[in-house]
């Protein structure tokens, strides 16, 4: 039963509280993109055994969409940040990389 | 015989007695006893029958750890299975009867299993009744079933209510025990908020029983000031009956309180489940004794030491009167001693260690009780209580047997293991410590939290020590570690002081005697209730079933009720054994919640009948009860699927709606279409993006259809969109797809599109809606007066405002029946009584309400698609001949790029066609469309389906929508379409409008 | 017009809390930025109140005050008989800007759970700290209440208001009735 | 090998059963095998198995990071069934209930097969809807099934309240030869079977890397040294995507928690499987007499084999609504497994980019009733390249939009 904190208004909210969005930092292909990329986008999917970045909404609460990277295997929460963004904060890389020597997660390194 | 002691015992009230029956004989306990204090003192040994022989059994412990001592409780609506008689706390009236035997507990007829238990043994049944096939099910297995499974099924409904808590602390302390409650003192003082919860109704564990002094007062003058302590800390709360039950991830404990258990004349929630965040969890759980294996270690009066020893002081109980002591450790000395000094006989201490005991011993020989060191029992004599025991060298195969010794009971003590569940629920890890023989934590390897951070802590026997001033050090300790790990700092006061522990090494012994012959170890139990026995996990190693989990699986050890609390490490002991491999390369099982069983009505809680599930309600709703409606789930909605009139069936009162819609005026409660305002400079280009159609060349005061698609190109949701000024749109979606659509357009925005400049709004329940449709519909408007509702002034998919009679009401000329129709909001405060007014106002017009399966059938009749009917998730727009409301001039829009991947846009795709059958009738709803032959896969080819299809009143006949090849490229073509009965039926593919094709009457 | 009706009429019940619908109330939903000097004092004027709530507080009154949605959102409180002008004047003055106000009056339910364990009701249902040290007078939390969504906030030291969706309302009712109900003390605040 | 039969059981209880076989031998890994199939679940087993017995490839290696059948399949419900909507769908599931039929007898080993029958209730008019078109599909698929009136639910299951306020019971769809089997025996009676055959059955030994040469497999690097193959098969179900990243390529496959509990036993009191599906809840009660029941997926990546504890309480929440006498019971423990999910929700059994590897995954919360059909499935792909049963599940459906998507019986879009 996972505590994320919502970075909109503060609360350490649970599980109940949220609902789970998926991998973050899609980047959408609209028409005009090939199959392969479309489908990259779609479907095509981290699913790390480690830290993940990913979104969720505080449906419960302020209603608002945040990041949170998470470590899949512990479930430790790194962090969570707001979603109008497409790369994570550098600080929150930094600390990842810190904790996790060797962190790899699609482009970031 | 067991039998009550002239001291009384620490928790009973022998000036108050308790009536209870057991099998229908009435007996009598103490207040304060437990149901097993009260059937021991009633001299009932034999309380229930094993799982696969239907073996006798006894209670073997005093606490949760209890195997064999399961009970049916109860009757009726209170009747409950599988009930530990030594964790039920005793209440006049508690009627209980014994479990998993015919006729009687004397006399089972399933203990011929026994017999054979030759051959019943671990694989068994994965051997066994392969040949000839049909018998498995309608034999072998039937019977298999009957004779498995202990208690009765409950039949009534749960006269019980339960709850649910939501509690948050900085430490939860678990167990009540000496070591949990100075955890709890030292964290309390740092003053952190501490929960502490005791899962039984007495504090002080096994220190109370044991004696031993603490900080120089006896450990029950200790407890007793303890409490008082911590009931002075406003920032303690205590809680007893209350089992810590699962450790969950991220701080997250489940309390499992017994409200009424004890007490079930108290009109109040039986159970409390506690649903706990913490910042740190400290387990003082504890330990528990294990058992010995020697043969007959299963006869009722074979019983832990701990346990006789609980019995005796806490309940003043003697399981015997003659009672053998064998151990491997100077504890169960402790037994004896006690036993003694009641006046209880002690024929002899076995002691499985040449090298004997230490202190404890020495007190023994003092008191003048025979100690035998290096000895064992053989065999345990008896059936269904226990009248001695063979003696035997511990080294040896038990062949030659020194001495027979008559004794009525056997304590028997191998050590103790520390209760480590709690701990490993979110992945603690453990070590094996040789000395003591058991896996203990390994504090370096706590389970972590959100933080990263280790979140739970072992306080006392729990951590490993057994010695009283240990056991405090280690509780002291880790009270203040949580406490400080939870962001306080805990006071300098030192641990109290307590006894030093000083006893002779404890000597591992998983088999009694060392090499005992196969005839003993097919008779040396480690799992009770499930009757596994030492020789079965030994075949199970020698079979390959290596893996802890394979044996475990192999012979179903630890699998009973009890979770193997008392038969894991023996087993895996022997298992190991078997293999030549040491315990730790072995390994445990995984330790999964609950701590003992909870009662799946706390789990569920108070959500039950009227509170199961919400029911969302139209203003309107207590009308439709009230006149006659058939109500059916719409999402969370109730709407009318018909009104019912005298004798009508439900089809009769549909085709009565439909044609009194079509000829007269019908009025429809459409409240729980959704409603959303979007607005913003970029509310239209947002729209455009939205919907496969155009929305931002839409004019103020007018309506549009649109078509939402998702990601994939699947069609969504459609709706009518109104626009309400130069950047306001009011966004109608299908009944319960509000939520739905309004979370997709605000994941949009906050996501991919956050430079928008949009705002939008849920507002669908602030209206009620209600159609008005029919002929006759413009008169009952006119007749409520006061809104110019003409077609020159409201024309078809136009919208307005102002009063119609008394109320403020937005209206829609819009129509989803083919007839002229008005769609009308009102403030849903004033939703009845504008549904009341158009009522009044509709009566001379002849004007009827109508539910959902009129609106489908019109709709039907119309040609218009319905989401959820023509489309499933995996249908698109273009399928339904909807290439209309796709704009070409857009770009982009939700869907498009879905849309142009190769099998969506594949010309062999089912697209939408009418259907009608040769002969009239009513296509076969979800039927198939097949061709001849079939696929490589042997199963028919099928070309279509249908996706909607009614009885039409208007036509007179059977009409059906449906998807099929080609289809709009067949028409008049005939198809054939499989019954579930194999038979077919033909229909001809036509266009699917066929009421009024042009519009007309929509129109007027 | 018409006689307006809540949801339940003003329904209430006693347990070892008094749990009460409470009606009528006017109740704005406005977006827009909050940081922006000249819609917090739209905002504050047609509220009555000085200035905009804190993130997850509450100020003023039913009859008069802000609730704390989101960082985009609020809502806010105003005499029922009065919401329909209220959001007439919000337009107006915020007329130009990128703003959205809706009157949501009948699309909501207010409920009153007051009693010396008023904060045991809530607790057993929704999964928010009600303990005093994390929630008094003036804080507001939006979250759930068993199935459904719902935000409330405390009104006074043995006070609660609640507010749902109207369509929900009485599964609201039966619910936090249930959870006030006799024998369901738990004694933890 | 020894056979199992009552005579075998006989003289072994007449001898202290100490002749008992091994069931399946530990070998130590070859320096190479024609095939090796990493997992050795039951999908992974039975693709072995089939490679033997259909094909007569027996220098094959199943090599498990585990213990075999320590995955999904020995912590599912044990709910085998073949009544489902799509045809590729129909077709596998139902050829693996037919091989359940006698596997037993195939392998020598029972796994207690139990086609007690399964409904599934339907209990709104949308589900009514769904299971008749799922009723019709059915017929013209082979798949034995038929809608069933509310009535003769309550005949079929007595405990069942099919008149719960918020959701009577309708009716249901009734698959009479669907039912459960004793999930581990599954595996291993599959293990017994391969190990007979001369296959190398290696536990405790974890893959670390796919080895490749110019866009072929040529082996694996394994905890017990490199082991050279001419065909790989990656069984791996929650672990496909780590295993699809040592071989170069990338899945549509996200892996998340499902959750099981079981009851106390309790005496025989429900002879068939339900299943709930409004309510999210099914139930079954095993030979042992625990009520067996399903719980909810999490809607997170996770690996750790524990779920939220909310879906427990709602599928509890459910049943007691639907099966009163549920309240009265106890949970005796809660578990869960790694199931990897692929975005149509439909598993993945096809070639990959990688020549002469293939996978078999994404079975999400369906794994255990297919392992026969699967195994039988991969096995033919693996062997001749190409399996009528396996054509629609190629990885490939996805770039081109060709979903199998079963939600869609109840009308629910993903």
């Amino acid at each position: 039963m996972l505590t994320l904190q919502c970075p909109y208004c503060g609360v350490m909210a649970e599980e109940t509280e949220l609902s789970a969005g998926g991998e973050a930092h899609l980047k959408r292909f609209g028409p005009g993109s090939t199959d392969a990329d479309f489908e990259t986008y779609m479907f095509m999917r981290e699913n790390p055994k480690g830290v993940h970045f990913e979104r969720w909404r505080h449906a419960n609460g302020c209603g608002k969409w945040f990041h949170a990277a998470r470590c899949t295997v512990t479930l430790e929460v790194f962090g969570t940040y707001p979603a109008q963004t497409s790369v994570p904060p550098a600080d929150l890389l930094d600390k990842i990389r810190a904790a996790r020597p060797g962190f790899k997660w699609r482009e970031f390194e | 015989m067991s039998t009550r002691l002239s001291k009384a015992g620490r928790l009973v009230d022998t000036s108050k007695s308790v009536a209870f029956t057991f099998n229908g004989k009435t007996m009598q306990g103490h207040a304060g006893d437990t149901l097993a204090s009260a059937l021991l003192a009633n001299d009932q040994m034999m309380v229930g029958r094993s799982f696969k022989y239907h073996r006798p059994r006894g209670i073997v412990a005093s606490g949760a750890e209890e195997p064999n001592a399961l009970v049916n409780l109860g009757s009726g609506a209170k009747f409950e299975p599988n009930q530990r008689t030594t964790t039920t706390e005793l209440f006049d009236g508690l009627a209980a009867t014994s479990q998993n035997h015919w006729p009687s507990l004397e006399f089972d007829v399933g203990a011929v299993n026994g017999l054979f238990a030759n051959y019943l043994t671990a694989g068994f049944y994965y051997k066994m009744f392969i040949h000839p096939r049909p018998l498995w099910k309608h034999v072998y297995e039937p019977f298999i079933r009957q004779s498995a499974g202990l208690g009765k099924a409950p039949k009534d409904m749960d006269a019980d209510r339960y709850e649910h808590f939501y509690a948050y602390v900085d430490v939860i302390v678990v167990g009540g025990g000496v070591a949990g409650l100075q955890a709890a003192l030292a964290a309390g003082e740092a003053g952190a908020k501490v929960l502490l919860m005791e899962q039984t109704a007495h504090f002080g564990g096994r220190a109370v029983v044991d004696g031993g002094t603490i900080d120089g007062m006896s450990a029950e003058t200790w407890v007793a000031g303890a409490l008082a302590r911590l009931d002075e800390m406003p920032n303690v709360t205590v809680r007893r009956r209350m089992m810590g039950a699962g450790v969950y991830d991220h701080g997250y404990v489940l309390g499992y309180e017994r409200i009424t258990d004890h007490a079930p004349e108290v009109d109040a929630p039986r159970h409390r489940l506690w649903r706990i965040r913490a910042k740190q969890i400290v387990t003082a759980t504890g330990a528990i004794e294990r058992p010995i294996s020697f043969a007959g270690n299963d006869v009722p009066g074979v019983m832990l030491a701990s346990a006789v020893r609980d019995y005796a002081v806490n309940y003043g109980v003697a399981v015997g009167q003659k009672t053998v002591v064998v151990t491997n450790n100077d504890d169960g000395y402790r037994t004896a001693l006690i036993l003694k000094d009641l006046g209880v006989e002690v024929p002899v201490i076995i002691d499985a260690r040449e090298y004997g005991g230490g202190a404890l011993a020495d007190k023994a020989r003092a008191a003048g009780i025979r100690v035998e060191p290096g000895k064992a029992i053989a065999k345990v004599k008896g059936g269904k209580r226990v009248e001695g025991v063979e003696l035997c060298r511990m080294n040896g195969n038990g062949g030659a047997v020194l001495e027979t010794i008559k004794c009525d009971a056997v304590a028997m003590s191998g050590g103790w293991s520390p209760v480590v569940h709690l701990w490993s629920h979110c992945g603690g890890k453990l070590n094996w410590d040789e000395a003591e023989a058991h896996f203990k934590p390994d504090a370096s390897r706590a389970p972590t939290s959100h933080d990263g951070k280790p979140y739970v802590i072992t306080a006392g026997c729990a951590s490993g020590p057994l010695g009283l001033g240990d056991v405090l050090a280690d509780a002291d300790a880790a009270g203040k570690k949580a406490a400080e790990a939870a962001g306080f700092t805990p006071a300098s006061t030192p641990a109290p002081t307590g006894d030093a522990r000083d006893e002779k090494p404890l000597q591992p012994v998983w088999m009694m005697p060392s090499d005992a012959v196969y005839e003993l170890r097919m008779k040396m139990w480690l799992d009770y209730q499930n009757d596994v026995k030492v020789s079965d996990v030994q075949l199970a190693a020698r079979e390959g079933y290596e893996s802890v989990e394979h044996t475990k699986r192999y012979t179903t050890l630890g699998m009973a009720t009890d979770q193997g609390k008392l038969s894991n490490i023996n087993g895996l002991a022997i298992l190991a054994d078997t293999l030549g491999e040491q315990i730790p390369q072995v390994g445990t099982t995984t330790f999964r919640p609950p701590y003992t069983p909870i009662s799946m009505g706390a789990i569920g809680g108070a959500a039950r009948g009227d509170i199961f599930q919400p029911i969302r309600q139209t203003p309107i709703h207590a009308w439709h009860e009230a006149n006659g409606a058939y109500m059916e789930p719409v999402g969370q909605w109730r709407r009318p699927y018909c009104y019912t009139r005298g004798s009508e069936t439900h089809e009769q009162s549909v085709h009565r709606e439909v044609n009194n819609t079509r000829t007269n005026v019908g009025l429809l409660d459409a409240s729980t279409l959704g409603k959303i305002i979007v607005k913003g400079p970029d509310a239209g280009k947002f729209l455009d993006l939205l919907y496969t159609n155009m929305m931002s060349t839409l004019k103020v005061g007018k309506c549009r259809y649109g078509l939402m698609c998702n990601e994939n190109g699947f069609l969504m949701d459609d709706g009518v969109v109104a626009r309400l000024d130069e950047d306001t749109f009011l966004v109608h979606t299908t009944s319960g797809g509000a939520a739905h659509t309004h979370a997709h357009m605000e994941e949009w925005l906050q996501t991919e599109w956050w430079d928008f400049k949009v705002y939008t709004a849920d507002v669908t329940e602030e209206y009620a809606q209600i159609a008005v449709v029919g002929p006759k519909a413009r008169q009952v408007l006119e007749k409520l007066g006061g809104m110019d509702v003409s077609k020159a002034n409201l024309g078809f998919m136009d919208w307005t405002q102002g009063k119609l009679g008394d109320f403020d009401a937005r209206v829609f000329r819009i129509s989803f029946s083919g007839e002229l129709s008005y769609e009308i909001a009102v403030p849903a405060s004033q939703g009845r009584a504008f549904w009341d007014a158009l009522l009044a106002a509709g009566e001379e017009f002849g004007m009827m309400p109508y539910g959902t399966e009129c609106l489908h059938v019109l709709r039907a009749e119309k040609g218009f698609i319905m989401i959820g009917d023509e489309t499933d998730g995996t249908v698109i727009p273009q399928d339904l001949g909807l290439n209309w409301a796709i704009s070409k001039k857009k770009e982009d829009y939700i869907g498009k790029r879905g849309q142009e991947r190769t099998f969506l846009a594949s010309a062999d795709r089912w697209r939408l066609v009418g259907l009608e059958t040769v002969d009239g009738s009513v296509l076969p709803d979800g039927a198939y469309a097949v061709v001849h032959g079939h696929n490589e896969n042997g199963q028919r080819n099928m070309i279509g389906r249908v996706t909607s299809t009614y009885y039409s009143p208007t036509m007179g006949r059977g009409i059906a929508m449906g998807l099929i090849k080609h289809g709009p490229e067949r028409m008049g073509e005939l198809v054939e379409f499989g019954k579930t009965d194999g038979t077919t039926v033909m229909a001809k593919i036509v266009d699917p409008v066929w009421y009024d094709k042009e519009g007309e009457k929509q129109n007027v | 017009m018409s006689e307006a009706i809540s949801a339940l009429a003003g329904a209430n019940t006693e347990g070892f809390a008094r749990v009460s619908e409470l009606g009528l109330h006017g109740m704005i939903t406005v977006r827009g930025n909050q940081s922006d000097a000249a819609f917090a004092k739209a905002v504050c004027a047609v509220a009555g109140v000085d200035a905009l709530p804190a993130i997850r507080k509450m100020v003023g009154t039913l009859e008069g005050g802000i609730a704390w949605m989101s960082p985009d959102e609020l809502m806010v409180f105003v005499p029922y008989s009065q919401v329909v002008e209220r959001v007439g004047q919000l337009n107006e003055t915020l007329a130009g800007q990128h703003f959205l106000a809706v009157n949501v009056s009948d699309a909501r339910a207010v409920f009153g759970i007051d009693g010396a364990a008023a904060r045991e009701v809530l607790a057993k249902i929704a999964p928010v700290d009600l303990s005093p040290e994390a929630f008094g007078v003036g804080d507001l939390r939006r979250t759930r209440i068993s199935q459904i969504a719902a935000a409330f906030w405390m009104s006074g030291e043995e006070s609660f208001r609640l507010v749902c969706f109207r369509s929900v309302a009485e599964y609201a009712f039966k619910l936090l009735g249930t959870s006030a109900a006799k024998g369901g003390e738990v004694g933890y605040f | 090998m020894k056979r199992y039969s009552v005579f075998a059981v006989a003289r072994e209880g007449a001898r202290h059963h100490t002749g008992w076989e091994r069931a399946w031998r530990s070998p130590e890994p070859k320096k190479s095998y024609d095939v090796i199939i990493v997992g050795a679940g039951g999908h992974g087993l039975a693709t072995a198995y089939y490679l033997g017995k259909n094909f007569g490839i027996t220098n094959v290696a199943v090599i498990e990071k585990g213990w075999l059948g320590g995955g999904n399949t020995g912590r599912n419900t044990t709910i085998i069934r073949s009544n489902y909507l799509q045809d590729s769908s129909a077709a596998i599931y139902e050829k693996a209930r037919d091989l359940y039929e006698t596997l037993s007898q195939d392998l020598n080993y029972n796994v207690m097969f139990s086609p007690r029958g399964l409904i599934m209730l339907a209990q709104t008019h949308h589900e009514v809807r769904g299971y008749q078109r799922t009723a019709h599909a059915n017929a013209l698929q082979g798949v034995k099934t038929e809608f069933i009136s509310r009535e003769k639910v309550k005949e079929l299951v007595p405990i069942i309240n099919i008149d719960g306020p918020r959701y009577p019971v309708l009716g249901g769809l009734w698959q009479r030869r669907g039912g459960t089997a004793r999930h581990d025996a599954v595996a291993w009676g599959y293990a017994r079977a391969c190990s007979d055959m001369g296959m190398d059955i290696i536990q405790k030994c974890e893959v670390t890397g796919v080895r490749r040469i110019a866009g072929r497999v040529v082996g694996v690097e394994t905890t017990k040294g490199s082991i050279d193959c001419n065909k790989l098969g990656i069984v791996v179900a929650g672990h496909s995507g780590v295993l699809a990243e040592q071989a170069g390529f990338r899945l549509p496959i996200e892996s998340a928690a499902l959750q099981a509990l079981v009851s106390e036993p309790i005496k025989p009191c429900m002879d068939v499987v339900v299943m709930a599906n409004t309510v999210h809840g099914y139930m079954s009660q095993s030979d042992k007499g625990e009520m067996v029941i399903g719980g909810g997926t999490d809607s997170f990546n996770n690996y750790t084999q524990r779920g939220s504890f909310h879906h427990i309480e709602e599928t509890v929440r459910a049943l007691v609504e639907t099966f009163p006498m549920v309240s009265r019971l106890k949970m005796l423990r809660q578990w869960g497994g790694i199931v990897d999910m692929t975005g149509d929700r439909s598993p993945i059994i096809s070639k990959t980019p990688l020549e002469n590897c293939f996978i078999n995954c994404g079975w999400g919360t369906g794994g255990f009733k297919a392992i026969p059909g699967s195994g039988w499935a991969m096995a033919e792909l693996m062997a001749k390249g190409y399996s009528p049963l396996a054509a629609e599940f190629s990885v490939d459906r996805f770039k081109e939009g060709r979903f199998i998507d079963e939600s869609v019986a109840a009308g629910v879009a993903h």
